[in-house]
């Protein structure tokens, strides 16, 4: 006899098996064990399926004229709008569309910029002796905007250093916030070490001192449950693609008060009521962010993507992702010469772990892997001030998500253990 | 093709749009509001007045349009007309109401006229065109509303 | 017997009928005459076939990491890079994807601020005194954002005004032009007049003032043959949705020298070569500009989109859009009480028609229309201070593409015809 | 997939790579050029001198990377130490030639043990990490050709 606890343990477990008939790339049998979804996830026949039947039916501009093609094509562009907002705990209106993670994070950067140029609502300007903080493990894309965005502005860029082993705490945050922090921005999951960041209780730091948070949310959105609203931060950026969806579509996820008051960096057509010749008057959001013909299917892929994963099961993904995590760094802790990066065994952490192989370089052993069929990545995984601090340039990354099967990370994990003796490295 | 067309464009509609009721904005008007619909360029003003019992004494409108906008805005002032902000306000969300629903359901008879409109719903991108001058409407009742709150009346 | 001339005239007027199996959207005998391929195109099989096909082959992320896969979409998206560059006349380096037209206008404009604050390369810093042209007959893409940089860097915007019926000439261009423009911005055809400027003789009038020039190609490159360094300009902006591929997709082609000295506005991973805490240093152009994962699989679609209209015959197509421009023209001139907006009759142009109908509001003429099944597009077109100058809110516009058969044409000419009698308006 | 393997790691790149053959970069070089790889953060300087008859008397190389740079930039010194420009251009073209040929061509003997990376050519994302010590050392040439140009020798 099973126990509702027993099923809910084997629905867990026989995720990947359920899904993988629906993954085309995975399907085949010599399909290689996919362990790079943290860079992009794979995409299952639903989602080309909804832009197929959207494109076969006849494209049409959205939002603009008055067709009937075009009222068609703007209700399934809102409705995959409707879908992603539910999906994350935000209105709709509080999604805009951009081309990807890095397009939402800049147009928040850009958008300041112009608010500290006097173009638009001032509450987001920013000066000479503010500060704009970051940590010292962002993804690049969650760093270099603002950096250009304290040069922009004569504003200060500082930083939550890490640990060497890539981590940092709350207390860090804490000593680093100060009255002049104005922008707090910082991964909610590191694409590096897996480390899952305490989001309320920083977002409420941030916003005692009147800092506005910025989340880069690319690694828990399509892997976590996340309720934005329950979160607490002003504004959040993910991507398609490494949520089953397609390339060419990412999110800009802001509370309506924040995109409200945030200039448009990019303008053009659709974002706007008056335009003459030296001036426009912009819609209210989300309209004011999307210049120019959006990625419409592509949005209407990613709604399926969505309603693909709510089909799954959020908490069941997340469960199965706890386990995928607990394997991961089980497999590479076996191995003898590898040293994990990041939280230690015990610690709550994503489904992924980078390591440095002694002996060996990371293209090295991606290479080694790649050939054995096990797709990793290596390098720095754009994080290059944080593999500074590590002190090494270059890691190899293996992440899970629902298609990924036991049997994947025993070839991880088998694979690894050849490395050192193939490159003729002693233990 | 024929039937949805002659759904959008019945006959009162395209009488009202030639009509035009309340067109003309009165120099009573103690609330006004200007509303355009961005992607097309039309837009409509409306100016109201309250009589002391509480009924809008003025309502006119002034602005440029397709016959749906023009016709509703005719439609509107008819109905609308010497009703007190409570009543006007459950119109307006009836009307609004009528124009969300997709399933067609059957649309209060209170909306008189105005339920000719009803047909719109099923153009997606004509709603905001119905919706003009209701809207702007809406706006002015807003504006009275703000202005007691902040003068009570005397007593 | 046919001579050579006339086989080429029957397969110029045979190309509907030859491509129209290619587009599940038109295949359909009940399928509407498609009169707005200005805003954007239908799609042939081709397109999805080959996204399908990368993406089913199982994805990866390109340019980083050492995987097989990751090698194959690298490939395979500069490839479709190649592809683009061949079509326009441009050098692999010189094609920067975007996400649509907008965006790559806004790369530039965005960049320009970024050089007057300081940012990268002075060459194109704009000041007080500076002065940045664009014509009265933009689409807001081209113009929004001139504003908006004009107004970051104080210098002014000026335009070259259009005359009543829509149109300039190089004599209104070079009255405009002094010594104190930096750039001038116009589009090679205009999505509202058909007018189509004269490249090279604006391009050459604009560098003997030291001006940079900056093309909106996004209504000639999916319909003329367009060779970008014969034209001489600086940078040219077009989207893959206009031209048979995705939505998702745009390019900023520029000239090799240009995209050098131009800063990178969004910024993040992918782009750079070192990147400390405080400071980025970018690759060259192409990648520089291109941060984030990219819309990888969009790009590749729009590779098969060019091999497309390649294998069409780019000389074919514009014989073809010189007949639908004809056709079109003669159809509204034959319908009483309709005006036509831009050049006329026997003036090139290209194959659109914009119109306004005595008595009846566009928005009636495109919903009467639409119900006849003839789909076009009525409103500012996103060009609200042109319409302002021919003094009507909104236009009708009906335009043609490879696709457009003549039988498209006649039910568009027999469907407006019967717009005034059906509104009442008396002739 | 062992075959592939085989044939990018032969066993003279594993070799070459522990050799590490002219690393270390001498105090007599005239010209230097740091190469870095973006992706991975490998990175090597290439340091070159001439001597009077015009080959290279110096040729050392620093920096940390995978088997594949590292094992190139060692060959590349044997191969071409005590050449002249115009022969170590010629050599460096062929390299670059052999890894951009995706055909698998036979190629040229004068590689020498450089032939071991002709495997290289199959794996995309591996050819800059080739190639990164060959683009330093051209670009050390391009220095002192640069150089000559303007300071014409004494005669
Ligand atoms: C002349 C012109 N410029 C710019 C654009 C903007 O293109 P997109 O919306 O693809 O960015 C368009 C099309 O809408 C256009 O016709
Ligand atoms: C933590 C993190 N931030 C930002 C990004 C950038 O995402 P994208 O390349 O889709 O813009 C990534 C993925 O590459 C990421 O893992």
């Amino acid at each position: 006899m099973t126990t509702p606890a027993d099923a809910d343990a084997d629905a867990v477990a026989r995720l990947a098996t359920d899904v993988r008939p629906d993954f085309p790339a995975l399907r085949d049998e010599h399909a290689p064990a996919y362990l790079d979804s943290a860079a992009t996830s794979q995409t299952p026949r639903q989602v080309l399926d909804a832009e197929r039947a959207f494109v076969d039916a006849g494209t049409a501009a959205v939002h603009r004229g008055a067709s009937e093609a075009t009222g068609r094509a703007t209700l399934a562009f809102e409705d995959a709008r409707a879908d992603v907002a539910r999906f994350v705990g935000a209105r709709e209106d509080e999604i805009v569309w951009t081309q990807n993670a890095t397009d939402a994070l800049n147009m928040v950067a850009l958008g300041m910029a112009d608010a500290s140029a006097g173009l638009g609502d001032p509450r987001f300007a920013l000066g000479p002796g503010d500060e704009i903080l970051v940590t010292e493990a962002e993804h690049h894309a969650n760093l270099i905007p603002w950096q250009r965005l304290a040069r922009r502005t004569g504003a200060t860029l500082r930083w939550v250093p890490v640990r060497e082993d890539g981590t940092w705490s709350i207390d860090d945050a804490r000593v680093a916030l100060n009255s002049r922090t104005r922008v707090f921005a910082f991964a909610h999951v590191s694409n590096v070490t897996g480390l899952i960041a305490p989001v309320p209780e920083l977002a409420e730091l941030a916003h005692a001192v009147g800092a506005t948070v910025v989340l880069d949310a690319c690694q828990s959105v399509p892997h976590m449950p996340v309720d934005l609203a329950a979160l607490g931060v002003d504004f959040a950026a993910f991507s398609g693609h490494k949520m089953l969806g397609p390339t060419g579509i990412g999110v800009l996820a802001g509370r309506a008060d924040a995109l409200a008051a945030l200039p448009p960096a990019r303008t053009g057509g659709s974002t706007i009521t008056t335009v003459t010749m030296t001036d426009a008057e912009f819609l209210p959001p989300p309209q004011r962010f999307e210049a120019g013909t959006q990625a419409v299917t592509q949005a209407i892929g990613l709604g399926a993507a969505v309603r693909y994963l709510e089909g799954v099961g959020r908490e069941r993904l997340a469960a199965r992702e706890q386990q995928l995590a607990t394997m991961l760094m089980d497999a590479a802790a076996a191995v003898p010469g590898v040293h994990i990066v990041g939280p230690a065994a015990g610690h709550e952490r994503a489904a992924l772990v980078s390591v440095v192989v002694d002996g060996v370089h990371a293209h090295d052993v991606g290479q080694f892997l790649d050939a054995r069929g096990v797709a990793v990545r290596v390098g720095h995984h754009c994080a290059q001030p944080l593999h500074r601090r590590l002190g090494v340039a270059a890691t190899t990354r293996a992440s899970g998500y629902l298609y990924t099967s036991d049997e994947d990370v025993a070839r991880f994990r088998a694979a690894l253990a050849e490395v050192r003796p193939f490159f003729g490295v002693s233990s | 093709m024929n039937t949805d067309l002659a759904s959008l464009y019945q006959q009162v509609i395209l009488d009202h749009a030639r009509k035009r009721s309340g067109f003309g904005l009165s120099a009573d008007a103690t609330a006004r509001h200007h509303e355009l619909n961005p992607t097309c360029g039309d837009e409509i003003t409306v100016g109201i007045a309250k009589d002391e019992d509480g009924t809008l004494s003025v309502l006119g409108w002034e602005g440029q349009g397709c016959s749906i906008s023009m016709a509703s805005a005719s439609t509107m002032s008819e109905l609308c007309a010497h009703r007190d902000a409570a009543e006007v306000r459950t119109l307006i969300d009836q009307f609004r109401a009528m124009l969300r629903d997709r399933e067609g359901g059957e649309p209060p008879e209170s909306l008189e006229d105005a339920v000719a409109f009803q047909g719109v719903a099923r153009f997606v991108m004509r709603i905001k065109c119905a919706m003009l001058a209701w809207v702007a409407l809406e706006a002015c009742l807003d504006q009275l509303s703000a202005r007691e709150r902040t003068t009570p009346a005397a007593s």
